[in-house]
């Protein structure tokens, strides 16, 4: 056994619970959630059904957490983890799988696929076969700050010109602040109207906020290569600042997995509870809206659907909030046909943007969405992720299609009412 | 060895040994998953997992709308079969009677011509079932010996259960011998296989249901 | 009437058992109108129940002849609606139905003096004959010769 | 040839050379030829012959001579013989003495010692390659075959003595069939069924305990028309009272089929007359005719009286795990096996838990950090 094998088994071992046991345990190979899987229904390639995909881990367990296999592998009868193996699962571990949920919301036998994929890649990044792409994105993240390479300077550079235009003041490094608001790359890069929205709904709110100089990036590589040591190194940055600028609040941008990372994963990589609150933006502004200090004039004409990021929605429990914020700004809002909790992924979640041999696949599972988008023939698609924003983007330059995407944010931000009008 | 001496070694010593096998592979099994345990779960919850866990044991017995379109015959073929599977096996009165003697206690059972019905109903279901598997893509390519071996393990019990009903191809005694034997394979063979599912995705079902209850998802 | 005793509430049920024997009955006596050879249908063999023999009665009617033969128990041969049709019951002592059957002859096979008996019988006579006028048993008379 | 007033009198007319037909034998006993014939019908339907056979077969049987038959009891309890003397309704019942010439049955015969065994063997000797000879009983054969003589000879030696010219061997009861209840666990005297000593003749098992009085009637007159024995199912029964089973011809069984079952022998199920499966009838797995021929001429058999079926009729009855347990029930101490099995589980599944976990500490020990320094070189 190589070493690389060796360390992959290694980490398989440590990741497999009781879950991953009952999972294996009661799957009958009845092959539905293929049917709910896009890079399956998309290519229609049975390589690509979700449990298939978990084949060296489930060869771990067979072999060393159940008495029976643990015997089997004593005489040699256990199939065995190889590096052969592992390399070729690469494909299916990263490229194929958007870790959307999907899957772990349509088994019969209730197995979360999902979540057992991120307890694979675990294995798969200690044996380093991981796509370069995310291999890049978690060295700039630990390095520069920001998986896309964002640094500090571009982020102040925004601040200046938002400061500039708006007049307003960007709280930075602002203790006893109650919020702390994170961004992700993407905001900062392509969709700086996010922190505008921002600005301007807490101003109108009259909550406190602040960005740390030292803990902007939202979004976590680590969780998406499937290394926690990575990931804990990138949350521990978070829960330092949070706990410096002793904030009550942090808020997760209009990102899906860093919602994951932050609120569900956190805790527990860095092994004990925040001592602050870890929310969504939409939870924040939901919060708002209920306690009236977010109050919106104007509709938008257009009919208008919204995209449900699977992290936000499906994995993160955020499903209502969408629905009632865009209710403030929509009069014709149209649901797609599977929404909420049994949405379509964008095609290009849980890192398989940051993977460059997935472009092409990426754009094929894109199709689901625009099937999707077809039946429903909306004038602006909303969603609430820079990721899938990004993928829905492209995908429909690709495929032709012309529907504006906007964020739900900025929108509730455009149409926020003036002070003197709120006054009034 | 004649019919009756055949009825009474399946009666007797194997089914004490396919009963060993069965109860103590299905204890070994499910000890070891719950012994291996999970980690404490530091995030704040929205809501308790507990219940949750609990709905989503039963709720996943009904696919999503979306799974039944794209999949009709996986659903309504395995949905057909457990039902006159399980009505077979557990409202059959002379089952009923072998699990009074296992268990201590027993229930009501239904009319023979109903569980006749089922137990047609379970086997046309369970060929429905398997040429399913042979010809859907996903699943020829998911099977192996693993999945035809509990297949045939659960066939015979019905085949071989209807034949003595009906008292065809061989005389009662023999037939009944058989069907007691195909049992006891299912038994024996059990705790090895897939059929483990059986039990575990009760507890398969409690993990994701609680879960994603706790992120406030209902699954 | 049947060796096989169920439930009324089954007795009450037609299992269309009768038609098929019907079929069965009208065959033989084409047989024996054709050929003369005699056939019969034993029908306590068959799980007839109290319906299907009802129903079997109806079609099959009655005819002209009624006869009682007093031998180890009695019998009853009653010819049906359609000549050359027999229904033969044989009783034990105890008027338990021992046997039942349909002959299609033209002359049910018990209701004939038996060629043994008549050679019996005409010994007897003629010892009868031979001998004082004192009676005795039959049974006695054949032990003497 | 002595013959003296002990002698019995199918002994004597098999010494005496009578050699009249059996109708001739039967006309001087009164028996007229049409009682006969209807005698004939009713053996052709138990027999499940052709109704159409009936004369054909009683005008054979007229022609026939008295078959001989030489009964031997072994490990009995003379119940078959009871039940064979009890046969049919009072105007028939003698005549299956009629048709056969008994002509050594140690119960019946009025001979004893010497005489008794000279008749069997004057028998023997004047029906050679002809004679049936009818047991019942188990033969023991532990031990040398001490555990039941007669005459100072073995039933082992008897049997092997007496059927070495006999036309065929008809094991009556279900201890000559198979074995029977001296066969029953734990065997004491090694007693072995007829089948298994005798395998040059023909043999016609009859069993039940005891069988009925009809199908051995049946059986000879079968014999003595065709000169062959009748069909026989895998254990040497003949089919026409072995064919079916207890259960199907049971006027219970729509009560099995609605579900409708007894579960005490006093309840109201009971009372109703419903289905004694519960109860451990063996209904089911029993092949004979009580249902359908009954007992007692007729009136009833066990199951009309309330009381489950005992499946006296099939190999190893006594150990089948008890009169009144289901056919469904497992014979052994399953609920305690359970339990034994399912505690032994449960530690052995903490034995091997405790092996995961100890595997997973030290994989968790064996944690090599994930650094991105090793990633940009991978």
């Amino acid at each position: 056994m190589s070493a690389n094998v060796e360390r992959a088994v290694n980490a398989f071992k440590e990741q497999i619970d009781a879950s991953t046991a009952a999972f294996f345990s009661s799957c009958v190979h009845c092959g539905l959630c293929a049917e709910a899987c896009l890079f399956y229904l998309e290519t229609g390639d049975p390589k690509y059904t979700p449990i298939h995909k978990l084949e060296p881990l489930r060869r771990v367990w067979w072999s060393s957490y159940t008495l029976f296999g643990r015997l089997a592998s004593l005489i040699g009868l256990a199939p065995k983890v190889t590096d052969d193996l592992l390399k070729d699962w690469k494909e299916l571990v990263y490229d194929s799988c958007s870790m959307c949920g999907r899957c772990s919301m349509v088994c019969p036998v209730g197995n979360d696929i999902t979540g057992m994929i991120r307890k694979e890649r675990e294995g798969m990044i200690a044996a380093g076969h991981a796509p370069d792409g995310l291999k890049g994105a978690s060295s700039r993240a630990i390095k520069i700050g920001s998986p896309m390479g964002v640094t500090l300077k571009a982020v102040k550079a925004q601040i200046g010109h938002l400061e500039a235009d708006t007049g307003m003041t960007i709280p930075v490094n602002v203790e006893g602040a109650e919020y702390l608001v994170l961004m992700s790359s993407m905001e900062i890069m392509n969709y700086p109207e996010y922190l505008e929205a921002i600005a301007r709904i807490f101003e109108a709110a009259g909550a406190s906020w602040t960005i740390a100089s030292d803990a902007f990036e939202a979004t976590n590589s680590g969780i998406q290569i499937g290394a926690s040591d990575i990931a804990r190194e990138l949350v521990m940055r978070i829960v330092a600042a949070a706990e410096r600028l002793k904030v009550k609040t942090v808020i997760s941008p209009e990102c899906g997995h860093a919602y994951t990372a932050l609120r569900w994963e956190g805790p527990n990589l860095i092994g004990r509870p925040f001592p602050f609150k870890a929310r969504h933006i939409l939870e924040v502004l939901d919060e708002f809206r209920a306690d009236g200090r977010l109050q919106t004039e104007g509709f938008e004409e257009d009919r208008l659907t919204f995209h449900d990021p699977c992290q936000i929605v499906r994995r993160g429990g955020v499903i209502d909030e969408p629905r009632r914020l865009i209710d403030m700004v929509a009069k014709d809002f149209v649901e797609m046909d599977d929404n909420g909790r049994y949405n379509w992924c964008c095609g290009a979640g849980g890192g398989v943007s940051a993977i460059e041999e997935a472009h092409d696949l990426k754009l094929t599972a894109f199709l689901k969405k625009k099937k999707q988008l077809d039946a429903v023939k909306p004038e602006k698609l909303m969603t609430a992720c820079a990721n899938c924003r990004i993928q829905l983007e492209e995908g429909m330059e690709e495929t032709g299609m012309d529907i504006p995407v906007i964020g739900l944010t900025e929108t509730l931000a455009e149409h926020l009412k003036t002070p003197e009008t709120a006054k009034g | 060895m004649t019919a009756v001496d055949f009825l009474a070694f399946t009666r007797g010593p194997l089914f004490d040994v396919a009963l060993i096998i069965f109860i103590a592979g299905l204890a070994i099994r499910f000890v070891e998953i719950l012994v291996l345990g999970r980690r404490r779960d530091f995030s704040e919850p929205r809501r308790g997992g507990f219940g949750s866990g609990l709905r989503t044991m039963f709720s996943r017995t009904l696919p999503e709308t979306g799974t039944m379109k794209r999949a009709p015959t996986t659903v309504v073929a395995g949905w057909v079969f457990h039902i006159g599977f399980l009505v077979t096996l557990l409202l059959f009165v002379p089952h009923i009677e072998m699990f009074q003697a296992v268990l201590g206690f027993g229930w009501p059972g239904l009319p023979t011509p109903i569980i006749d019905f089922a137990g047609i109903l379970a086997m046309v279901a369970m060929v429905v079932v398997l040429i399913n598997r042979l010809r859907n893509p996903v699943m020829r390519f998911l099977s192996g010996f693993g999945d035809y071996l509990p297949w045939l393990l659960t066939f015979l019990p019905l085949i071989t259960g209807w034949l003595v009903f009906h008292r065809l191809l061989l005389p009662y005694p023999a037939m009944l011998g058989l069907h007691i034997l195909s049992v006891e394979l299912l038994m024996i063979l059990f705790p090895f296989t897939k059929l483990m599912h059986t039990f575990t995705a009760f507890l398969a079902r409690y993990y994701t249901g609680a879960a994603f209850g706790r992120k406030g998802v209902q699954s | 009437m049947s060796r096989f005793a169920r439930p009324h509430w089954v007795e009450k049920m037609s299992s269309g058992m009768a038609k098929p024997l019907i079929g069965e009955i009208s065959a033989a006596l084409d047989t024996l109108a054709a050929t003369g050879v005699a056939g019969a249908i034993d029908l306590s063999g068959l799980p007839l129940t109290a319906t299907d023999r009802a129903e079997l009665e109806v079609a099959l009617g009655s005819g002209e002849v009624e006869a009682k033969v007093t031998a180890a128990g009695t019998s009853e041969i009653r010819e049906t609606g359609f000549a050359g049709v027999w229904w033969v019951r044989h009783f034990d002592a105890g008027g338990r139905v021992l046997a039942e059957i349909l002959e299609i002859a033209f002359v049910p096979q018990l209701l004939g003096a038996q060629g043994d008996d008549i050679d019996a019988a005409a010994r007897r006579l003629r010892t009868e004959l031979a001998r004082t006028p004192e009676r005795e048993t039959g049974r006695e008379t054949v032990h003497a010769d | 040839m002595q013959i003296d007033e002990t002698t019995p009198n199918a002994a004597r007319s098999a010494a005496s050379g009578d050699d009249r037909t059996l109708g001739a034998l039967l006309a001087a006993r009164g028996v007229s030829r049409r009682a006969f014939l209807k005698y004939s019908s009713y053996l052709a339907s138990l027999l499940a012959l052709p109704a159409s056979m009936a004369p054909a077969m009683a005008a054979s049987l007229a022609k026939a001579q008295r078959q001989s038959v030489i009964w031997l009891s072994f490990q009995e309890c003379t119940g078959c013989t009871e039940s064979l003397t009890r046969s049919l309704s009072p105007t028939l019942d003698d005549l299956i003495f009629d048709f056969i010439s008994l002509d050594y049955h140690h119960t019946l015969q009025a001979a004893s010692g010497h005489a008794a065994e000279e008749a069997r063997m004057q028998a023997m000797e004047a029906h050679k390659g002809k004679y049936i000879v009818a047991v019942d009983g188990s033969v023991p054969v532990k031990d040398g075959g001490i555990y039941s003589t007669i005459a100072g000879m073995s039933n082992l030696d008897i049997l092997e003595e007496t059927t070495k010219d006999a036309f065929a061997v008809v094991a009556i009861g279900s201890c000559a069939a198979f074995g029977g209840l001296p066969l029953a666990d734990p065997n004491p005297t090694g007693a072995v069924p007829v089948t298994e000593l005798v395998t040059d003749k023909p043999v016609i098992n009859i069993p039940g305990c005891p069988p009925i009085p009809e199908a051995m009637a049946a059986v000879l007159a079968h014999v003595l028309t065709f000169g062959i024995l009748p069909e026989l199912d895998s254990l040497g029964r003949p089919k026409s009272f072995y064919g079916e089973s207890v259960h199907d011809r049971c006027y219970r069984r729509p009560f099995y089929d609605r579900g409708e079952f007894a579960e005490s022998f006093d309840d109201e199920g009971a009372k109703k007359g419903w289905c004694l499966y519960k109860l451990g009838c063996k209904g089911p797995a029993t092949s004979n005719a009580c249902a359908t021929v009954k007992w007692n001429g007729g009136t009833s058999f066990p199951i009309e009286a309330g009381h489950p079926c005992l499946g006296c009729s099939e190999p190893g009855f006594w150990d089948m795990g008890g009169f009144y347990r289901a056919l469904s029930v497992p014979t052994g101490d399953v609920a305690r096996i359970a339990a034994v099995a399912a505690g032994a589980g449960v530690v052995a599944g903490a034995a091997a838990g405790a092996l995961h976990r100890a595997t997973k500490s030290a994989a968790r020990g064996k944690h090599h950090t994930v650094t991105v320094e090793e990633l940009e070189e991978k």
